[in-house]
């Protein structure tokens, strides 16, 4: 029985994220803590799902022993984390795909510099 | 079984599917050409605005829609996804139809000279399923993925002219914020349910119990949806992506920010309906708060904005606070039945009716700016001067959204407006003189662009502009006429379609009923 | 983007079959053992992208452009919502799997608890699969296409 | 008919009302009111004499591109005479995207202490 | 340390505060209170849907309106990158 360590790591994750959106300048820094952000969530709905020695979900050869439904872990928080992670791969590219364009039009990544620019 | 029973009875998921098909449909079909590109989008959306007005007939008359993916009957514990329609869901419909409608209709000749067009029309058409997805859902986690799919829609529409570095600016952030309020909502909706281990949301209504989590979900839910909805102080992105991204996607992105705005309506008043009155600090009055300083702030920086658009982007930061006025008056005397009754219903249902108000009036007046633009390539207010001699049916379409976003009569405007003057001099006399204030304020906004757009001096600059195309004239003649139509006869608007809304928001006991038979409670 | 090394190249184009016989595999088991649509066609799409990086964009984009490649995609998004749109002509609901119980393609039910593996079981599920992993792969690769040659057209205006 | 009566009924907003009838009516005095005030002011007036050219205390009347009033002139007093706060509203609006996640963070905090600790 | 620094660094404290509370307040892990839908899932998995792969048959047929928006997702993304990075001139 680990006490609630993972939990911890998630919020860990989350605020990391929340701090590198919030003090760097970089743009690039930013998306990365954005992707921090949703790890944190990520993690946080599969630790949801986890019940304590059980195994996943899948009855093709599963272990001799196994007592159906209470030996077997969630499965919707695995497929609302499989949801979340491709939402997040598709944001990801159409950020990354903006900031190529910023820094054509700015030449810089600084989002203080750019903010402050006018036409 | 005749077809339209047959329409009715799967229209839920008909509403979201058929614009979906649609765009999964335009990169083939504008293989062919780009007349019939047009034509299919513009049958599509009609096809799909036919359909809703058809559920929402039914659903006015008071009965809730539920509709289970995969089954035929609903079994508890729910375990597959479900729509749910009640009136406020077909209301907001009814909008997004509307509005995207008019926006493709306008965008044929807006847009004509631009390339990547059918990337353009086939994501209109996700935002709009995604928007439809959003009022329609029964389901917090399918409520997520169709905001994410309408931020990511809306981001690359806003960058569309990447020609422009301030457009892909916008987009950035526009992506960057609701991606980040987006996360946050899935957070919430995480915490949800590890608790009570349900996604639908009149069984998690049932189960909830405002403990501790319960109350940080509540927060992290209100929030993000504020952002989403631009609520002071968390608007900055609004003026940029609306004043950056197309007239016809800003139009589109108007109902957008409304179906986030309905995402917090439909959290206070349904999902924590139950419990939201064991909340120590009534989130009633923090909403009302939010609603006013709103209005001042949206006014007082339209007010010394001198390029159009980004002028009536503040206008539409103003005209949200009129809503989260109206209704979060209505949640503060949600548990109090005389005063509901006194005060709480008008305001609700001047808050509701200013939902569709609001769509109408900054639709048009974006649509009024691109116009501009369209002809003289200029959206300066201090470069503009004497369109009036050049643009006769432009002025005058700008003329009646002056006159309705202001309040004045016999624009629809004036009605919601009073409405919510009335109700909230009860509860406040201070809210309704805010609101008065920051209405005449937009008054005078306005006519700060009547003056220095079309009055004045022709500038010798702008000699040979020509009106606009048809397609532009009608899509504007639209939305005007159907303002006059509104302001003309609020009362049956406010029967037959503002009313049921509004019974739909406060008996949140029917909506969790039709889910959960056994649930006692609920007004 | 230019093109690697020859080694790179040689042994890119060697392990290239393995990794989309593999990505298919996961593709087709989705129903039965840990996979499916997104994840064996984000494995090939991986592929794809091994293949771009060790023979640079311009050579990748002469042999398929990303018109096919949305075009494709756009299919596999058909292909899925049409599916679905079955449902609601057979039984009569949106998203109903309608081959479960029948005799026809993929229509057998397991047996309660541990079984052993059997392809011909899942109903639309197996077809969902197929859908959703044309779609991943063609997606995917897209983008990533996309990308790599957007940034690397830049270099060369430099 | 009843469709038509429906739809002239007067709309009661508690203390107020609105009917289409009588906003017609009201309107079209109004317009009676201005257009009979405008012929007792109509008999004197002659075109081509000095009355038609705009007196500017004497200074020489420019040409009417220059007349026209720039937006940005426009409320002038006002927003003169309320200068800190739009200098503090400017201050508030850095086009900066870290800031914009840094009111979100404060509003949030703000709810939680207010909902969350009480 | 400018002033915004000092106000973000206030803020951001109290919301870590609430967030490890919340994180401490939840059910501990691995004993979660309440389980009645993914049992009821688990147990019509196979005879349902008849998938061995319960993830897959809440990816697939439970949840299969979830995975439409998520395929639509990807779609959009693509479309957004395509018409990001397309000519703006017409030849």
């Amino acid at each position: 029985m680990i006490f609630n360590i993972p939990f911890i790591a998630v919020t860990a994750l989350v605020l990391i994220g929340l701090y590198t959106v919030i003090f760097r300048r970089n743009l690039i820094k930013m998306v990365i803590g954005i992707t921090l952000i949703e790890s944190g969530v990520n993690l946080f709905l599969i630790t949801l799902g986890y019940r304590e020695n059980s195994v996943a979900p899948i009855f093709t050869s599963l272990p001799p022993g196994t007592i159906v439904p209470e030996g077997m872990s969630f499965p919707v928080p695995q497929a609302l984390t499989l949801t979340s992670i491709v939402i997040g791969v598709a944001v990801l590219a159409l950020m990354l795909s903006l900031i190529i364009h910023i820094y054509r039009h700015y030449g810089t990544l600084d989002a203080r510099e750019i903010g402050g620019k006018e036409e | 079984m005749n077809i339209i029973d047959f329409l009715l009875m799967h229209s839920p998921a008909l509403i979201v599917a058929i614009p979906l098909l649609g765009a999964f449909l335009t990169p083939l079909i504008s293989r062919i050409n780009n007349k019939a590109r047009n034509i299919f989008v513009i049958l599509i959306l009609g096809l799909t605005t036919s359909i809703v007005l058809l559920l929402a007939n039914d659903v006015f008359t008071g009965n809730i829609h539920t509709y289970v993916f995969g089954s035929k009957d609903l079994a508890l514990p729910i375990i597959r996804i479900l729509f749910e329609v009640d009136a406020l869901s077909a209301f907001m419909s009814i909008i997004g139809a509307i509005l995207a409608l008019v926006a493709v209709i306008y965008s044929w000749a807006f847009m004509q000279e631009n390339t990547g067009l059918d990337k353009f029309y086939t994501l209109i058409l996700l935002m709009t399923a995604g928007m439809f997805g959003m009022v329609l859902t029964g389901d917090m986690f399918n409520l997520f993925v169709f905001l994410e799919i309408t931020s990511i829609a809306s981001c690359a529409l806003i960058a569309f002219w990447t020609n422009k570095g301030k457009s892909v600016e916008a987009g950035f952030k526009y992506i960057v914020i609701s991606t980040i309020s987006a996360l946050f909502i899935l957070f919430a909706i995480a915490l949800l349910y590890g608790q009570y281990n349900a996604l639908n949301i009149a069984t998690l209504a049932n189960a909830i119990q405002f403990s501790f989590l319960d109350k940080i979900a509540l927060v992290l839910l209100i929030v993000a949806f504020a952002m989403k909805a631009g609520i002071v102080p968390m608007h900055m992105w609004l003026p940029d992506a609306y004043s950056k991204a197309p007239a016809s996607v800003t139009i589109v992105l108007v109902c957008a920010t409304q179906a986030s705005l309905y995402g917090v309506f439909r959290v206070c008043f349904t999902l924590y309906g139950n419990t939201i009155n064991l909340s120590p600090a009534s989130i009633g009055w923090i909403i009302v708060l939010l609603g006013i300083i709103t209005m001042l702030l949206g006014v007082a920086m339209a007010l010394i904005q001198s390029d159009f658009k980004r002028l009536i982007a503040f206008s539409a930061v103003a005209e949200i606070g009129f809503m989260f006025l109206g209704i979060g008056a209505g949640l503060t005397v949600l548990e109090n039945a005389e005063m509901m009754a006194a005060i709480g219903l008008p305001a609700m249902s001047g808050g509701v009716f200013h939902i569709i108000n609001d769509a109408l009036d900054i639709g048009l007046l974006f649509l009024v700016a691109g116009a501009i633009y369209y002809a003289t390539r200029e959206t300066s207010l201090d470069k503009l001067g004497g369109l009036a001699r050049n643009m006769k049916y432009t002025t005058v379409f700008f003329i009646i959204g002056l006159f309705a976003v202001s309040g004045i009569p016999p624009m629809n405007g004036f009605a919601s407006k009073l409405l919510i003057y009335e109700s909230t001099f009860q509860l406040n006399p201070i809210l309704s003189i805010v609101a008065i204030l920051s209405s005449i304020m937009l008054l005078a906004v306005f006519v700060k662009v009547l003056h220095s757009a079309f009055l004045g001096p022709s500038i010798p600059k702008f000699k040979e502009v020509k009106e606009v195309p048809k397609s532009m004239l009608i899509a504007m003649g639209i939305i005007a006429s159907i303002i006059i139509l509104f302001g003309l006869f609020p009362e049956l608007i406010i029967n037959h379609i503002v009313e049921p809304a509004v019974n739909a928001l406060v008996s949140y006991g029917d909506y969790i009923r039709e889910v959960i038979p056994t649930f006692t409670g609920g007004i | 983007m230019n093109e690697m090394s020859k080694i790179v190249r040689t042994i890119s184009s060697i392990a290239f079959p393995l990794i989309i016989i593999y990505g298919l595999y996961i593709i087709s088991h989705g129903h039965l053992t840990p996979g499916g649509g997104f994840q064996g066609g984000a494995v090939v799409a991986s592929g794809c992208a091994m293949i771009l990086v060790a023979y640079g964009s311009i050579w990748t984009i002469d042999k398929i452009k990303e018109k096919n490649l949305s075009i494709f995609e756009s299919i596999g998004a058909i292909c899925f919502i049409l599916l679905a749109i079955f449902g609601l002509g057979f039984g009569a609901v949106f998203f109903n799997n309608f081959l479960v119980g029948s005799d026809f393609l993929f229509g057998t039910i397991p047996s309660f608890g541990s079984t052993i593996a059997n392809i011909n079981t899942g109903g639309v599920i197996p077809l969902m699969n197929f859908a959703v992993g044309l779609k991943v792969i063609a997606g995917l690769f897209a983008i990533v296409l996309v990308m790599a040659y957007a940034s690397g057209s830049k270099e060369e205006e430099r | 008919m009843s469709m038509l009566e429906t739809l002239l009924e007067t709309f009661q907003t508690g203390s107020g009302f609105w009917n289409p009838i009588v906003w017609i009516i009201v309107a079209v005095l109004a317009f009676l009111i201005t257009y009979i005030l405008r012929g007792f002011g109509n008999k004197k007036y002659k075109k081509g004499t000095e009355q038609v050219k705009s007196f500017l205390s004497g200074n020489p009347e420019y040409e009417k591109e220059k007349m026209h009033v720039k937006s940005s002139n426009l409320f002038w007093g006002f927003t003169e005479s309320l200068k800190w706060i739009f200098d503090i509203l400017h201050k508030m609006h850095t086009g900066n995207i870290s800031d914009y996640i840094l009111w979100f963070v404060i509003v949030m905090a703000v709810l939680f202490l207010l909902v969350g600790l009480m | 340390m400018s002033k915004r620094d000092i106000a973000a660094v206030v803020f951001f404290v109290i919301i870590t505060v609430f967030f490890v509370f919340s994180a401490l307040m939840i059910h501990p892990f691995g004993v979660p209170e309440n389980a009645d839908m993914d049992d009821e899932i688990i147990k019509g998995a196979q005879s349902e849907t008849g998938t061995n792969n319960g993830v897959t048959s809440v990816v697939f047929d439970y949840r299969g309106f979830d995975t439409l928006g998520e395929a639509t997702v990807l779609f959009t993304a693509v479309a957004g990158v395509i018409m990001v990075f397309r000519r703006l001139k017409n030849e």
